[in-house]
């Protein structure tokens, strides 16, 4: 049996970690393709729920990515983010999730480089995890509704 | 007690209130909260030791509010509900009558915002060494030890929302568990419905939770639901310095920030 | 049903190196809602375009996504095509296949399958993209500058000279600001007064500015292009019109021993006074904390003798009301208070005195005309100590950032003493010379060479009076600390400059943010260094950091070209990606509950309360609303949401939703 | 009210009388003043030149005892040990290895939780409030505050006063009545150590301040420490030998001025003990005035004349 390709959903700010991404791109530096980007306008924008999601629908990793503090485009979004990540992971935590499998970072439009290694990283340390199978269990046996909301 | 009953009788009758929220007698020897419309009324009024229950809530049921101006008899929780009910724009400083009843039976009148949150300076806001410890328990065991343990508890859920009913923060028209553009919160029952619902309703008490513990006295299913928002008090205290419902004009530790407030998962 | 058209680029061999292009497209067009789906070797060049115009109007497309390189390089250019072919521009989306996949990962399926999820991925959003068109609001043509120095005065006259309206608000009297107290400039040395009032004297007479002196800003509402200023104009007790400023009442005022501000306490002024003699307006004003009339209700001698009877003692403030499309902050600087550093004596000595006393002293309209006499006994000082860094660059003794003129001006002052005093001492102690700047380097030679100073490296410990010498004490850094001891006549302290006094209360009534020194803070250090993070806001000279002349000239006059810019259009065209508040049907209007926790998350003052009333007119419910104006979109309110009352266009919940969504169901 | 005091070597010999006036103005103020137990030298200007972890055991063991004794502040009227003491307990709360460490070495348990207090500190804590009520003689003459170096150095550690010209004294001497005047020499080197072994530098140093103090009208010269009490005081004929002077000026513990104002007499606060002899003229009891900063007006004046 083949070996396990996690399944990784990048939630980004357009101003600066999308742009880093692309200058990932640019510079032509390898990283693995197990992550997908989804693009925010902002690190504040990225709401607690939509990681939930992410888990329920099989992510078995997340990265959530935006511009260094004192750097955001819209001046403080990231702090607020910030606060919120330091409360959901705690919670998270708490409830049992396992937060390994989030990893926050600041990735600057400037650092290419950078974004390689927290993607590279990220898709080791998941697949060294395995498959989220605890959170695959109850999205399973709840498969049924899940399809409901799929299609509102 | 008589002296409530006194108090409440002469408000109703000059007036200055229409009805008053405050705790009766119910079936079963349990307690009850009464609506107080007319003095004649008021003598079935009762404060004992098992009047615990956090008012503050009714304060925004639009079918209290159509009864004209409140009065209240709030514990430390619910005059904690209130200042954070005030610092969200739900309740203006006077609009409401405020008689807080001390633990030892004596009441005494709050007339303004200032008043109660010089008070609620002087209480102990914390939550009790039981909590405390039933937290440090489940913190001490591995992530997967607790996700087995919720997993166990919210199979208990029905999601009959009473504890949502019963929190005095939960005063939204329209929760997002009634969001369905897109649907966030599957609807049924099973697991990940009732995950999802819990996580989010911690996730929207975070640094809101006056801890009075309605949610869990609500749960018919006896799931320790508070610990969940309990266990977020710590953390906001100590990283952001916050604690919900100590001042009127107080900013939402999730609505602020310091430049230099500190995480160490960030990379 | 939508109908949606997906086109897979090429990008040469940039794409389909490493992606099997057509599979893609050929995948994507199975996916339920496409109705049609093809790939291309270079869709942004003209044919690529015309193609996808054509596939526009010959499917009926309701909906665009165009998987090639990143939408930070082309999205313009297709929603542009889009709009070509008659689609809303916002039903166009990118799928990054380039810098996102081909790029970064080697030729194999997984690559393939990645693109494809990347383009299901937006197909999914698109389907919930809504038709936008960018929001237009209106520009009122004027601007208001705030601070009449000469940062405030450039900006006016700059903007005026593009043909636009300015009004200028000074707080003081006269205009002039901190440049009209000055005796020389560096580099250059010739007189402040000399080059200033010219332009002091324009802006007066510019036909497109208003002038308010002492006047202050009362409240600013609004937005970018649309303005609502109260301007709050104190009681001159004088009648402006009639006043032709012939300076008779100023000589008659029995009341004549008050300090003069201007000169820094070391002149004298009537109660009734022009703040110096260039001042301009040349007009003088009532100080009614001083004048005998207002205190013993008696005395009006001014009034007795004004020849064109223009006193007028029962005047009133006014609140004037103007509309502005734009505002100018230049409140400039003030400098810091001595009581960080008891030990070197200032209030204490009268001969311990600060920067600006002593351009007041050197000024040839100053106090002493000019000469350099020493304030206690009026004698000439043989020595005097320069001691830099009077609070600057330590937290301990004020601030903690450089002020960054105080080397300049201290050098300056060296110059200017020993061009008086030949025979004079001049000694400077600095921590460092930072003299970067055109000629500055050359400038503190000169003072160094050429005038003899003596530049000692090190602080001052201490500061006393002995038999009416200052016993400065400090050490000499360059010499192993050795310890230094001057008797000198005169000490001139080169204080710090901070932010002025309730710079603080203007930036909340203005609603601009400010860094923990109260100094206005610029959009973005590099990239908007005028601009505010409030739109239509611009910042220019020493409100936003400690700057000298040229720069804050430079700064002006680049806050005025992003004025002229702004007007350069009736009306302001915005993007539409901004946050709104749903409304729904009563009793509900709104899943907004008013608790207005967004509000404080926004950086941008654009959440306003909007009271919904009902018939008799009394409030029933109080929702968050958008201003349009003010909102960048960034949708920090839109993830705080509880209710999810507030969503944002372009990323709203639906369309995220969906995307994660499809990213995951394969 | 349970105090604790550490005396330090100077109180039981050179300083006795700091040491009683302290006692005696203590008592009129009903607070008991418990000498720590087996207390032991400080390290002083010698250990942590040494050995460091010698300096740092020394104050340690002191605090330790006083933790054991339950004594929740101590009062060091010592200059030099109130700095030594202080600045150990600060170090070892910033590290905690060294802190377990140097309880191993004590062999006592360690906490670092006393509150070190200098004299100035203690007066103003449990005196000051109490004070005014209670003075009986003011004590109206122009006194010389001085400070020396350990009051109020490194600033950072102590956070104790305006380290450049401080004023905690001056307060005090006002509020005893006494007339603080300004001077320049609050701060400088009095020669301390050198005392014995280089009494020519001392002549010198502690001449400057001398100097001041008399240019300056002073009638007396207030101290919180007793070696430079020793250089001011009992080093005076080489000062005067310096400065080729005759400066009588007493120099008094800020301790022994208090006691004066309350009423104490000479002999209680050990004023016979001082080397220059202590007189001081009776007077009216009027204070004079604190010569005020001069107004600006007053400058522009001489500049417009």
């Amino acid at each position: 049996m083949q070996e396990f390709e996690p399944k990784i959903v990048a939630f980004v700010c357009n101003w600066c970690t999308y742009a880093g991404a692309d200058l990932t791109g640019t510079s032509r530096i390898k990283y693995a393709a197990n992550v997908k980007i989804i693009r925010f306008p902002c690190t504040g924008r990225i709401d607690f729920m939509i990681l939930m999601k992410a888990f329920e629908n099989g992510a078995d990793g997340i990265i959530v990515s935006g511009c260094h503090p004192n750097d955001c485009h819209y001046s403080t979004g990231n702090f607020h983010a910030r606060r919120r990540w330091i409360v959901f992971r705690n919670l998270m935590n708490f409830s049992g999730i396992e937060t390994d499998r989030i990893q926050f970072s600041w990735v600057s439009a400037a650092e290419g480089f950078k974004w390689a290694d927290v993607v590279n990283n990220t898709v080791a340390k998941v697949r060294e995890l395995g498959p989220y199978e605890n959170y695959r269990k109850i999205a399973v046996s709840s498969l049924f509704s899940a399809e409901g909301t799929n299609n509102e | 007690m008589s002296e409530l009953i006194k108090k409440v009788t002469q408000l109703l009758d000059d007036k200055s209130i229409s009805v008053f929220i405050g705790y009766g007698k119910g079936t079963a020897g349990r307690i009850r909260t009464l609506f107080i419309r007319s003095s004649a009324a008021a003598d079935s009024l009762v404060f004992t030791s098992d009047c615990t229950a956090n008012l503050a809530g009714y304060l925004l049921k639009p079918e209290v509010k159509r009864l004209g101006r409140m009065g209240i008899l709030a514990n430390d929780s619910a005059l904690r509900s209130i200042m954070q009910l005030a610092s969200e724009f739900q309740i203006k400083d006077g609009e409401v009558m405020i008689l807080h009843a001390a633990v030892d039976g004596s009441f005494t009148e709050m007339p303004d915002f200032k008043s109660v949150e010089a008070y609620i300076l002087t209480t102990d806001t914390g939550i009790t060494p039981d909590e405390q410890q039933r937290i440090a328990q489940l913190e001490a065991m591995t992530v997967n030890e607790r996700w087995n343990f919720w997993n166990k508890e919210f199979e208990k859920c029905i999601k009959c929302y009473a504890c949502r009913a019963a929190c005095p923060m939960c005063y939204c028209h329209r929760c997002t568990t009634d969001v369905n553009q897109p649907q966030w919160i599957p609807v049924a029952s099973h697991e990940m419905g009732i995950l999802d619902y819990h996580l989010m309703r911690a996730m929207h008490l975070a640094g809101r939770c006056v801890n009075c513990g309605e949610c869990a006295n609500a749960c018919p299913m006896d799931i320790p639901l508070n610990l969940l928002t309990y266990q977020l008090i710590g953390p906001i205290q100590s990283t952001f310095g916050a604690t919900a419902g100590m001042k009127a004009d107080a900013v939402y530790a999730l609505s602020t920030y310091k430049p230099d407030d500190k995480e160490n998962f960030i990379i | 049903m939508s109908r949606i058209g997906v086109f897979v680029c090429h990008c040469g061999e940039n794409i389909s190196a490493t992606v099997n292009c057509e599979k893609v497209a050929k995948i994507s067009g199975e996916l339920k809602g496409v109705e049609f789906s093809t790939d291309y070797k270079y869709m942004c060049s003209d044919p690529g375009q015309t193609l996808l115009k054509e596939a526009i109007r010959e499917h009926k497309l309701d909906g665009v996504v165009v998987a090639a390189c990143s939408p930070r390089m082309h999205e313009p250019t297709f929603r542009k095509a889009c709009a070509e072919a008659g689609l809303n521009p916002f039903l166009c989306e990118m799928s990054n296949i380039r810098e996102h996949c081909s790029w970064v990962h080697p030729k194999d399926d997984l690559t393939t399958d990645k693109a494809e999820g990347l383009v299901r991925v937006m197909v999914e959003k698109v389907k919930k993209n809504k038709a936008l068109n960018s929001i237009k609001v209106p520009v009122t043509k004027t601007a208001l500058v705030i601070g009449g120095g000469i940062a405030g005065i450039q900006a006016a006259l700059d903007i005026a000279n593009c043909g636009h309206k300015v009004i200028m608000v000074e707080k003081l009297p006269s205009i002039g600001g901190h440049m009209s107290q000055l005796s020389e400039t560096f580099p250059t040395l010739d007189c402040s007064q000399c080059i200033l009032t010219p332009r002091m004297v324009e802006v007066a007479q510019h036909a497109n500015i208003t002038l308010h002196t002492y006047s202050e800003v009362e409240s600013v509402d609004g937005f970018i292009g649309n303005f609502k200023v109260k301007i709050r104009k104190k009681s001159k007790s004088l009648d402006e019109h009639l006043c032709t400023g012939c300076g008779l009442c100023t000589t008659k005022c029995p009341v004549k021993k008050i300090p003069n501000e201007f000169e820094r306490g070391l002149g004298f002024r009537p109660a009734i006074y022009v703040p110096f003699p260039q001042a301009v307006p040349n007009k003088p004003v009532i100080d009614r904390e001083h004048c005998t009339y207002y205190i013993k209700g008696k005395c009006k001698v001014c009034e007795i003798v004004c020849p064109t009877k223009a006193i007028r003692f029962d005047q009133e403030d006014e609140i004037v009301e103007v509309d502005a499309g734009a505002i100018v902050l230049a409140t400039g600087f003030d400098v810091l208070k001595t009581d960080y550093f008891p030990e070197y004596g200032y209030g204490k000595y009268k001969d311990v005195i600060d920067g600006l006393q002593f351009e007041r002293l050197a000024s040839a309209s100053g106090p002493t005309n000019g000469e350099i006499r020493r304030p206690s006994d009026g004698q000439v000082p043989k020595k005097i100590v320069f001691v830099a860094c009077a609070g600057s660059r330590d937290p301990a003794k004020g601030i903690e950032y450089c002020s960054k003129i105080c080397c300049m001006y201290t050098a300056k002052h060296a110059m200017l003493y020993k061009h008086k005093v030949h025979d004079g001492i001049p000694y400077v102690f600095y921590m460092d010379i930072r003299a970067g700047g055109k000629n500055y380097e050359e400038f503190v030679r000169r003072a160094i060479v050429e005038d003899e100073t003596q530049y000692i490296r090190g602080r001052i410990s201490t500061i006393y009076e002995k038999n009416g010498k200052l016993i400065v004490k400090g050490a000499d850094t360059l010499l192993g600390a050795m310890p230094v001891e001057i008797e000198a006549d005169m000490v001139v302290l080169a204080t710090a400059g901070v932010a002025n006094q309730g710079a603080e209360a203007l930036a909340q009534t203005v609603h601009v943010s400010y860094d923990p020194y109260k100094f206005f803070s610029e959009a973005h250090p590099k990239l908007k260094p005028v601009e505010t993070n409030t739109a239509g806001i611009f910042l220019a000279g020493a409100c936003q950091a400690p700057k000298d002349i040229p720069e804050s000239v430079a700064a002006a006059s680049g806050a005025a070209v992003k004025v002229a810019a702004l007007f350069s259009n009736d009306m302001l065209t915005r993007d539409p990606l901004v946050a709104i508040v749903n409304r729904q049907a009563p009793p509900v209007f709104s899943s907004c509950v008013g608790c207005f926790l967004c509000q404080s998350v926004c950086p941008y003052q654009a959440i306003e309360r909007e009271e919904i009333k009902n018939r008799n007119g009394e409030v029933i419910k109080t929702l968050a609303k958008v201003n349009e104006g003010l909102c960048q979109g960034c949708g920090t309110c839109v993830a705080l949401c509880r209710t999810k009352a507030i969503d944002i266009n372009g990323y709203s919940n639906q369309q995220v939703y969906s995307e994660v969504m499809a990213l995951l169901n394969d | 009210m349970k105090i604790g005091l550490y005396p330090g070597c100077s109180m039981k010999g050179g300083a006795q009388e700091y040491q009683e006036s302290v006692a005696a103005l203590a008592k009129v103020f009903d607070i008991e003043l418990v000498e720590i137990p087996d207390w032991n030298c400080c390290g002083a200007t010698a250990a942590h030149n040494m050995n460091k972890e010698l300096s740092l055991s020394l104050p340690a063991r002191i605090l330790a005892l006083a933790e054991k004794e339950g004594l929740s502040d101590i009062v060091v009227p010592c200059a030099a040990c109130y700095n030594r003491l202080s600045l150990v307990q600060h170090e070892l709360a910033a590290d905690a290895s060294l802190k377990a460490k140097v309880s191993s070495i004590i062999d006592m348990k360690y906490e670092g939780t006393s509150g070190i207090l200098n004299i100035i500190q203690f007066i103003d804590k449990y005196i000051a409030e109490r004070f005014e009520e209670k003075v009986v003689k003011p004590f109206n003459y122009n006194a010389a505050c001085y400070y020396g170096c350990l009051l109020v150095r490194p600033h950072n550690i102590l956070k104790f006063d305006r380290v450049e010209d401080p004023e905690s004294m001056d307060i005090l001497v006002r509020k005893a009545g006494g007339n603080a005047i300004d001077w320049a020499f609050k701060t400088e080197c009095c020669g301390a150590g050198l005392s014995v072994s280089r009494t020519d530098t001392v002549a010198r140093l502690s001449g400057k301040i001398m100097e001041d103090a008399s240019d300056r009208k002073a009638e007396v010269v207030v101290v919180a420490c007793p070696m430079c009490h020793s250089n001011l005081d009992m080093r005076r004929p080489e000062i005067n030998k310096y400065l080729g002077e005759d400066i009588k000026i007493p120099v008094l513990y800020i301790s022994q001025v208090m006691g004066l104002a309350v009423g104490l007499d000479a002999k209680t606060l050990g004023l016979n003990r001082h080397m220059t002899e202590v007189r001081l003229a009776e007077k009216p009891v009027k204070v004079a005035e604190e010569p005020v900063a001069p107004k600006k007006v007053a400058n522009a004046q001489k500049l417009e004349a």
